[in-house]
Parts: C-alpha cells; structure tokens; sequence
C-alpha cells in the first residue's frame, strides 16, 4: 500500500497496463503535449488534469497519440483501433464534451456487438473527468454518467476513491466491452492508499463503506465522500446507515442495494447529476418496483437542482448537494416510521 | 488493361454478382417480405470492386448506409448477406444488424453503417492498428458526395493527415444526397476540399472498373509507401431510389436509362474485355449464370431461414456483463 | 373537426404557424428537397416522412431551408438564428442524430438563457422522428427522450394523436423556450379528429384518457395505444383504470400522476425507451419518492429491454413493449393487493 | 491609415482596455478572489478590435473561450464583465456565467463559449437573421488555430457558402492550441483550407490593428455586397498561458518576451500614430490613465460586489415552466 492521489493512482494504472499490454494506447487532446511548441520539451501536459503523465517518454509517441481538437475523430479512432485488435484509452477531457462527439459513443462503440451479430468486440474506455467543484461552469461541470448509463452495450465507472480508481481503469482496459470511465474533477488530488501492483476492481460490484441498522444510503462518485461525513455524523447520535458506493452504474449491482435495503426499510440515494432520468431516479424506481415490500418509508432522492452548473462559488455550492443535505435526508426517512 | 485474365475474371464476376444481387432485392422488395431500409447500390459497382480488387487480406474497409456492394466486393458471403437482409437467426449478423449493418469483422469488413458520416473516423482508427502492426495494410473508407459534408468526415481527413496514416478515402459521387443534388450540398468541389487538407486525390470514371483500378492503385501506392492518407474520387449514378420506394421526383425522367444505356459499369467491362479478346461473350455469359444461380440459392434459403427469437434479442449486448 | 394523420395534423400546424407569424422558418435535411436535382421539381421531398410536404411553393426557399447532411451545423443554425430573433423550427431527421449534434443542444440551447444571465432567449423547436416499428434497426429506431429530459433548459414533446400533434408543435413554435419535439414514426399514418384553425395544447398538462379506480397507467407515446389497448380489454372485466398520456416529458404534469395514484394506489408505467434512467423510472421514482404512501403495491416498469433496437420483424416486435406485456403489468399489481 | 483621429482614439482606446483588463486578471488571479478558469486575451488585441470596428450596431458577433477581448471590442461593460469574472449578482450573466461565458445579447454579443467550435455554426445561424433582415448586416465569429480543426467549424463553412450567408469567420492563429503548437493539429494549413471551400481569405498581421482593419473591411465589403461568407486571418501570440495558471512547458523561454518587445500591438499603434503626428504620446497616455482608472473601479466594486443566492441559482432555466 502506498498513499496516492486519484490522479497518481489512475497514472499508476495506465502505466502498468501499457506496460503489460503492447495492445494499450493512449489517445487525446495534449494527452501528452508539447508537439509543435517552440520549447522543444514533450509531455509538457500529460493530460490537463496529470493522469497521462509520464507516459509518453516511457511509451513513445506510436502508443502515446495527441490529437487535433476533433472529439468525434478521436472516439472514432478508438473504435476504428479497438475494432483491429487495439485496446484504445481515449480521454475527451472534460465528460461534457460528449455533445461533440456522441455518436461514435452510443450509436458506435455501444452497438457494434449487438448490431454486427456478436462478431466485433470494441474494448475502448473513454476517460473523461466529470463533476462540479472547480466553478467551471454550465459546460465544463456535467456528471452525465445517468445519460450513458442508460445505453446498452456501455459499461460505465464512477470510483470515488484512490484505490477503486486504480483497480476499476485496469479492470476497464481489460474489459472486452467498451467502458466509460468517469474522473471526478474534485476528487483528483484526494489521497488514499493504493495496493502497488496489478489491482483489479471488478465491474458490477458496489462498496459496503459503512454497516448499519437504520438507512440504506447509495452514492456517487463525490457524493460518496458528502454521504460518508453525513453517516458518521449521525453514528454518533446512534442512527447507523449502510452506505453502498454504486462504483460503476453500469451495471449497477442491484444485488448489494436490495440486499441492504431489506435490511433497513429506508433509502437515502445521493447523485451529484440533474434530477430527472438519473441515477438516483433509477435506484428510488429500483425500490419502487422490486424492493416495495421492504420499503418502510418515502425514499429521498438527493440530486442537483434541474438548472445548469452555475459559475459563482456560492451558487455552485448551493448547487451541489451537501453533507447537511444528506443528513437532513437521513433524518426525514428516519422520522417516517 | 495490364490485368491477368483471372483477376479481371474476379472483377467481372465480383461485379456482376452486386448488380444481381440489387437488381433481385429491387424485385422482391415490394414483395413486403424484407423489412426496414433498403438502399441500393446498383450503378456504382465499379467503385466497390475497382477499389476492393486492390486490397489485401489484411487491409480494412468501412462502409456507408448503401453498404451491399462494398461487402459483396470485400468478399462477404451472399447468402449470409441475404438471410440478413431477410432478417433471418442464420444471417451474417443473427438478424439483429439488416441491410444497414451488414458487418464481416473476419473479412476486415467493419460494417454498414446508418449513421452518415460515421465511418470515416472509424476507418482512421483501423488505419491506426494498420501502422501499429507495420505490416503495410491500409483502411478504406467509403464516403458519399452528401457524406462529404458531416464534419466528422473533415475531421477524419484532417486526422489522418496529422497522424501521416494509411487511410484511403474513396469519394463516391452518385449525384445525390437522398432527394437532393449533390452540387446544393457542396459549397466548391470535393477534389479540392479534400486536397485542402493535404490528401492527394486520384480521380476515376466510377463507370470504369479499369479507371477505379488504376486509381485506386495509385492512390494505394502512394498510402503503402508510408506518405499518409490519399483519396480516389469516383463520379457514377445510382440507377434506383434513395431507398426503395423512393419515387424519386427530383430526377429527370430519362435519367437513369441514358446511363444504364451508354455508360454502364457492367456494358463497359463486357464490350472491352470482349473487344480486347480477353473473354468470349459466351464465357461472360457463364459467369452471369453461375451468379444469377448464386442469388436464386441465397434468396430462395432466405425466404425460409430460420427466425429469430429472444435469445437472440437479449445476447451479446455485452461479452460479459 | 377533420380526420386526419398525424402527418398531415402537423404539416398543417407548421403551415398555420408559418403563415401567422413571419419569423418561422423550417430548416433541415430535404425538407422540401430537390434542389441540384435534374427534373426541376422542388418540393419533390417535403421531408422524408412528407411532414414538411407544401411549405417550400407557398413560403418560399427563404423560410423553408434545404440544408447540406450537417447535423451540427443544423441545430446551431436553428440556435444563431433564434437568438437573432427568429422562430427556427429544425428538423433531425431521425432522433438517433442527436448523437451528431449533442452539442448544440445540450450545451447550446438548453443552457443559453442561464448561463447569459437570463437575457437570451432560443425559440427553437427541434423535431424529429423517433421509434421502433419500421424495423430500421438500431441507429433508426431509438426512443431518446429520456436522454433530453433530463437536461435543463429543454422541454420536451411526445405527443400521441394527430390533435396533440397540431395543438404541441404550434405551442412548441409559439414557446420562448427551446422544445424538443418528438414524433413517432409508427404515428405518422394513424388517424384522428383534428380541430380545425389555430390549436394550442400547452405543455406540463397531461392528458387523462381513460378512467379507472383500480390502476393508474402512465405510457409516453407509440404506448399510450398500446395501454389503451390493454386498459379497454381489463374494462371488460372490471378492472378500471386511470390512463395518464404524459404529453410532455418535460415538464412532467407531477400531478396529475400523484393525484390519480392517491385513488388508485397502483401504478404501471409505460415507456419504449431501454429501462435505465428511462421516464418509466423517473415516474417510479416519484411514486416512490412523493407517492410512497398512496402506493399499495410495487410499481410495474414496463419498458424496452436493455438492449440497442434489433432490425429482424420478429424481434423488434418482441422488443418493443406490448399491449400483453402492459395487461400482464396491470394483473399483476392487482393481484399484489 | 484613412481612419478618422475619432477612430483611431477609439481603437487606441479599445486596444488598451483589453490589455489593462486582461493584464490586470493575470494580477489579481493569483489572489484566489476568482474562481474557474480565465483565459486571457493578452497579445491578440489587434485582431478583436480591428474586426469589431468595423462593425455596425446590427451585426453579430461570437467569441470562444478566451472570450474577454471580443466582449470588449464589441462594446461590452467592463464593469459587468467584471463583476461576472468575480461571480457578482449583478455581473453581465448574474454570475452564472463566469469568464468563459459572457454574453450581452443587447450588444449583439452572442457569447464567449466554452465549447470549442460550437459557436461557429451559431454565427452562421445569425447570419441567416442577418440575410433575412435585408439590412446588411453580418454576423461574425472567431475561430482559433485549435478549433479550426474541430468538424462543427467545417460544417458551419460549408453551410454559410451553400446559403450564401452574410458571414464573417475570423481566424486567429495565436500558434497554441493549449499545450500544443498549432502546426500540429492543423495538417495542411489554415489559408488553402478555408479557401477549399469557396470562402475567399484576407490575410492580416496580427498585432498590427490597421493590418487587421484593413483586412476585415475588405472582407466585410465582399460579404455586404451579397458574395457570401469570407475569411480574415491573423496571426499573433498570446501573452499569457492557455489558462492563468499553465507553466507553458511548451514553449521557448523568451518567446513571449520578444513578442512584447518587436511586435507588440499597442507598441505598434502608439509609434505609428505618433509617428504619423496624429496623437502626442501624451494624449494617448492620457487614454490610458482613464482605462486604468476604469479597470481599478471595476476590480474594486467587483471584489466587494453582491454575492448570488438561491434565487438567481434556480431563475431563467425557463422562461416559463
Ligand atoms: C447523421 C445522418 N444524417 C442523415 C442521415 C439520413 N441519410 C441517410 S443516407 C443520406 C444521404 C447520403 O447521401 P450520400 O452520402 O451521397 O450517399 P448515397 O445515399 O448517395 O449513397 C441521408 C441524408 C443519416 N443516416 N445519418
Ligand atoms: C469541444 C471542446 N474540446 C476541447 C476543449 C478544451 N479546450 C479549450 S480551449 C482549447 C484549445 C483551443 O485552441 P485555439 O482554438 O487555438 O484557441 P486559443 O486557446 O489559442 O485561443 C481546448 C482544447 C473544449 N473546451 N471544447
Ligand atoms: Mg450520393
Ligand atoms: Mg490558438
């Protein structure tokens, strides 16, 4: 174990999966950086958030590829690649410029198996950091995974922590079907410790983080952390919670959450994305559907509001949901029965 | 005319077997057994087999929403093809795919593809492994003239140039964009719009095996010596509708008569391999036979193919989910 | 009142809308089509599913605006010319293209009045057709709307009959806000009386189509025929139900749902979409969210299964949800309680 | 030089109010009072300015991420821009905005946008209001060498030629797009490229404002004049990192540095407007204490501005819901 940060910990895992596996390239806006510019120096970026530091000058420029700004071209390079036998990992930067580039997402890399009768495999992942926190606003601040989750033939990660960031981006370059690979902007320089070595998190298996009698609390990515303050705040008034870290929302582990939520009879479900269609919606509609009969109480759903991501720092705050937020949740579940 | 006999007996039969195979689905469309979008390729045959007779085992092509021919000259299986069309369980693609998404991943076939525009980047990124592997196989693309102005064909272009990728870009203009002239649509032209980006175009009479040939050889010289991406631009006409049942209003009446009467693809390679001495009329005609016997089989086994169901509908979704 | 298709009832909504108001303009691919073409004939297209059939010889090619294979470019035209002050009414074609054009939607028109400080406005209607039932596979046939719900900024239509058709596109092309308009193309030929002269259905109002006390049936769409259908044959037998024709997806009429199911107690949801993050979900989770304790039996999600659409006859029908399928739903919470 | 001494004060003084605000943003960033990213414009003050005036109140325009100097140009409040850069209530955008969004409709300001190459399709949209008005107007957007590449920008080309639009692109090769020299992206080069598509180029210096001018108003008279969409492009530096914070790892020690002390565009106008006697280095000195002034005023109250609440959070999703 080592203690990393998110960042270092994903670096880590790009290393050691290139390392292991000629077949793995890097593919990207300023992934490295540097070419063209007049001071000579490559890898003057490696990635704008660090993670593909180092890689370059390690791999070379044949498995280290910077792009022109083409978002489309870039996905669809990692498809075209993936599809002769290449298992691409594209960054599109920031998750909100799926816009430009769509639909090498969900009506390419998604289908290609299904459609083109189980012949083709497309082992690409798409990394692409997400999330609000750095008040870069309406276009730079989308947790859209709710949007991509929803597309069959997608996998799709949202660690929260070091360790999972790690062992989730080696078991998505491993993965036979594509993979979106969320990175939360806010979480990039959080530290924890990190196995050294090959570290596999498998897909479809959420994290028990903390066992309790009272609510079943489910979380996202950042709001993993919000969740974790609010639980053991409450522990120690003696209200105790599970709370299940979702990991990848595609597929989701439906197993862990009703397992759980038999246990509780209440559900808190925390999501940093727009209220409608999204993640905490499918849960609350999971319950809804098969976990009525042991549902004691109204589930709260804990979202953003239905607004864009605001600039200034006191409405991106307001924005996001909070630690009392989820506490509050917590409380009126707890008050119902 | 530098060709083996053999190879231009390939050609001739390559040709022939999609001119069959659309002017036969143009009969049994309005049958109402086939479902969905059928979009025929008929008329442009030689830019399908001109290109593909250049290509290698190990190269890839990428293909369009109008997709039958492009697979028929790559070397995809028929019958396969038609049970697909037929939606049938045996179908190249289990019946989930159709005519749009006719895909042979073993013949580096990377599909059909109903999303215009699409494949292009697709194809960049095969040319991608194509240098990887060092092996001098180069990826194909096919692009429509109405194609040509999705922004991701320009930003395949300019990607492949920037990567100094083996990339072929084949321009098949056929006059139209669905039920629009492809001159509305193109603001200047495409041979200077794709040279703009740095890609050398070879262009072609796409009626003429022989000119596609030629083209295609010399652009893929050109991309096998390691110089990046070229393109062939090949002018033709589709003889039906944007899709069948297309009534087709915005062409002149005597349009596609005047063509399958003068310049034909089929009349073309006929009369000069003839003329040439190379295959006797009756040799040719054999040919046509063993062909026209070829689509009876694969449409009559179509007809009656086994059904999908719903193992079918809810497999390979994921490899492993 | 006349019967017409729902093809004709919007064709003539957009003739009426344009010639009330000088600022409506139709902009897409061959939405009259024949330019560059050799018989001469413009008009010789009017849209590939005829909607738009008529604009182009009566309002000119000024306001009816054939446009080059550029979904991007569309949709930001339809943007640029809203925000200068006309009334674009876009056309995608399919609304499997929004994966070419994400862009302008999501980060573009949805977000355009907030992010400027509330001083834009993008009168945008964006229609396009959707659905399975053509067997044009799976980058033809997708039902998208749960995917631009979820965005702020965006409203969203789904009408179901031919006078909705009219009375939607004509209060989407009169509304400030940009509206996502959605057409099923299994719809376009099926009949209905239409009010004749302007027509207006507002948005968030959904529509209560049957009666029932035992079971509240929301569908979206192609489905709310199918529901009908299920819900007349279970009249026979005494099982009555409310029937909810949502209308819109956003706005949702909330209340109208909560209301119903405060009588009924039981709730199935109808929706073509794949099941995740789908508008069946987001009402399931607001039965159990808001309508917990109106609810007396879990909720029955009856959507797509999660899979791309297939092309073959026999699998797209087994696809797409069925009136079996939604009689099956309805028995089932019935016999619960 | 035929402009007015009225004009050249103006541009003079437009010039210098994008150099004192941004170099001012690059002062305070560090301070932590601003938050998000802030791209600044320092070094391309020519290019803004030169194009924007020669606009007319009618005209549009449409900026990018590094969004400040066309706001200015164009007549945006100093004061609200910046009280939108520090988040204020009562910014340009109520603070929900921030530096890579502002916008004043009122101005025929479109928008700076965050998206590169989404504003570009925009522009060609208000330009079909534009043409449908009959009043000349134009609309115009700017491009950088990076987003050149990005398909939406050749879509929105290829779509202003084929509606003969009355649009004005605008390219500034500032030689980075983030932490990449622009020759990389960029395969062949921007001139050959633009022109591939029927759109007819003028070529300007960059850090020279009559250079610029110059350029757009043969541009912008080609399009009044009903010929369609035309180019200007420029090329120029910028001063400062992608975003305040880069290291510029990429780039030669003292390349900024020499620019500032050859080329640079306010060193430029000031020696040749004196040169030419029609300002003393006094008056345009004075031009400058006054900006200075407005940028400390508008930097105070920004700092101390009201802060947005929830109601500005939750308003203007809708107009109406
Ligand atoms: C992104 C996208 N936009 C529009 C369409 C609808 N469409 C299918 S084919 C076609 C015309 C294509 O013209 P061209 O590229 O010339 O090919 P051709 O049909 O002539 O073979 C259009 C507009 C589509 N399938 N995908
Ligand atoms: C679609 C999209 N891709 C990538 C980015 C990230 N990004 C922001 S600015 C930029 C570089 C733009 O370069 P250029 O167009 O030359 O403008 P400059 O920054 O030099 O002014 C990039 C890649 C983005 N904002 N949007
Ligand atoms: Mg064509
Ligand atoms: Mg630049």
């Amino acid at each position: 174990m080592a203690e990393l940060t998110m960042r270092d910990a994903l670096n880590q895992a790009l290393h050691q999966e290139m390392e292991r596996d000629p077949r793995v390239i890097v593919i990207g806006e300023d992934v490295s950086g540097g070419a063209g510019g007049t001071s000579g120096k490559r890898d003057a970026a490696g990635g704008i958030f660090g993670v593909t530091k180092g890689l370059l000058p390690r791999f070379g420029e044949a498995r280290v590829i910077d792009t022109p700004i083409s978002e489309s071209a870039i996905v669809g390079l990692a498809n075209g690649a993936a599809l002769a036998g290449m298992r691409p990992v594209a960054e599109l930067m920031f998750a909100d410029f799926v816009g430009v580039s769509l639909d090498q997402i969900f009506n390419q890399m998604a289908k290609f198996r299904y459609m083109f009768g189980g012949k083709a495999q497309t082992p690409v992942v798409l990394r692409m950091a997400m999330g609000a926190g750095m008040n870069a606003a309406a276009q730079h601040s989308q947790t859209i995974y709710p949007m991509l989750s929803a597309i069959p033939g997608l996998k799709v990660a949202v660690p929260s922590t070091p360790a999972d960031a790690k062992g989730m981006l080696a078991a998505a370059i491993r993965d036979d079907d594509p993979v979106i690979f969320f990175e939360h902007k806010a979480l990039y320089s959080r530290k924890g410790d990190v196995p050294e070595g090959e570290y596999l998190v498998p897909f479809g298996e959420a994290a028990l983080l903390r066992q309790g009698r009272d609510v079943t609390v489910v979380a996202i990515g950042r709001m993993v952390h919000f969740a974790a303050k609010a639980v053991d705040k409450l522990a120690a008034e003696g209200i105790t919670c599970d709370l299940i870290d979702m990991r990848t929302t595609s597929p989701i582990d439906e197993e862990a959450i009703l397992e759980s939520l038999s246990q509780t009879g209440r559900l808190v479900v925390v999501d940093e994305s727009n209220p409608i269609c999204s993640i905490a919606s499918e849960i609350a509609s999971m319950a809804a559907t098969k976990g009525f009969h042991d549902l004691r109480a109204p589930v709260q759903k804990i979202t953003a509001p239905h607004t864009p991501v605001p600039f200034a720092r006191e409405l991106e705050r307001i924005y996001v949901p909070s630690p009392n937020d989820i506490e509050a949740a917590i409380r009126a579940v707890m008050k119902e029965v | 005319m530098q060709q083996s006999p053999d190879q231009i007996r390939q050609a001739y039969r390559q040709m022939r077997l999609i001119r069959e195979f659309e002017e036969r689905l143009h009969v049994e469309n309005p049958k109402g057994e086939i479902a969905g979008f059928t979009h025929l390729y008929s008329g442009q045959e030689a830019i399908a087999v001109g290109v593909c007779e250049n290509l290698r085992e190990t190269d890839y092509i990428i293909s369009t929403h109008r997709g039958h021919g492009h697979c028929l000259a790559r070397g995809c299986d028929p019958k396969g093809m038609m049970h697909e069309i037929y939606g049938r369980a045996d179908g190249l693609c289990k019946g989930r795919g159709g005519s749009m998404h006719i895909a042979d991943l073993t013949k580096g076939m990377l599909g059909a593809n109903g999303i215009v525009g699409a494949g292009q980047p697709i194809a960049v990124g095969a040319a991608l492994a194509c240098k990887a592997r060092g092996d001098g196989s180069v990826s194909v693309s096919f692009t429509g003239d109405g194609a040509s102005n999705q922004g991701t064909v320009f930003e395949a272009m300019n990607m492949a140039v920037v990567l100094k990728l083996p990339k072929l870009f084949v321009l098949e203009n056929n006059g139209y964009s669905e039920h629009t002239g492809a001159s509305y649509g193109i603001g200047s032209d495409l041979k200077t719009r794709t040279e703009a980006f740095g890609i050398p175009v070879w262009e072609a009479d796409g009626f003429d095996y022989f000119s596609v040939y030629e083209a295609a050889a010399k652009a893929l010289e050109y991309i096998r010596a390691g110089n990046g991406p070229a393109a062939v631009l090949a002018v033709a006409t589709r003889y039906f509708g944007h899709f069948e049942g297309d009534p087709q209003n915005y062409r002149a009446k005597d349009e596609v008569k005047n063509f399958r009467e003068t310049v034909d693809a089929l009349k073309q390679i006929r009369e000069k391999v003839t003329g040439a001495g190379i295959f006797t009329v009756e040799e040719l005609d054999a040919i046509d036979a063993e062909v026209l016997a070829l689509i009876d089989a694969s449409v009559e086994s179509a007809r009656t193919g086994p059904v999908p169901g719903a193992d079918i509908l809810l497999s390979d979704v994921y490899i492993d989910y």
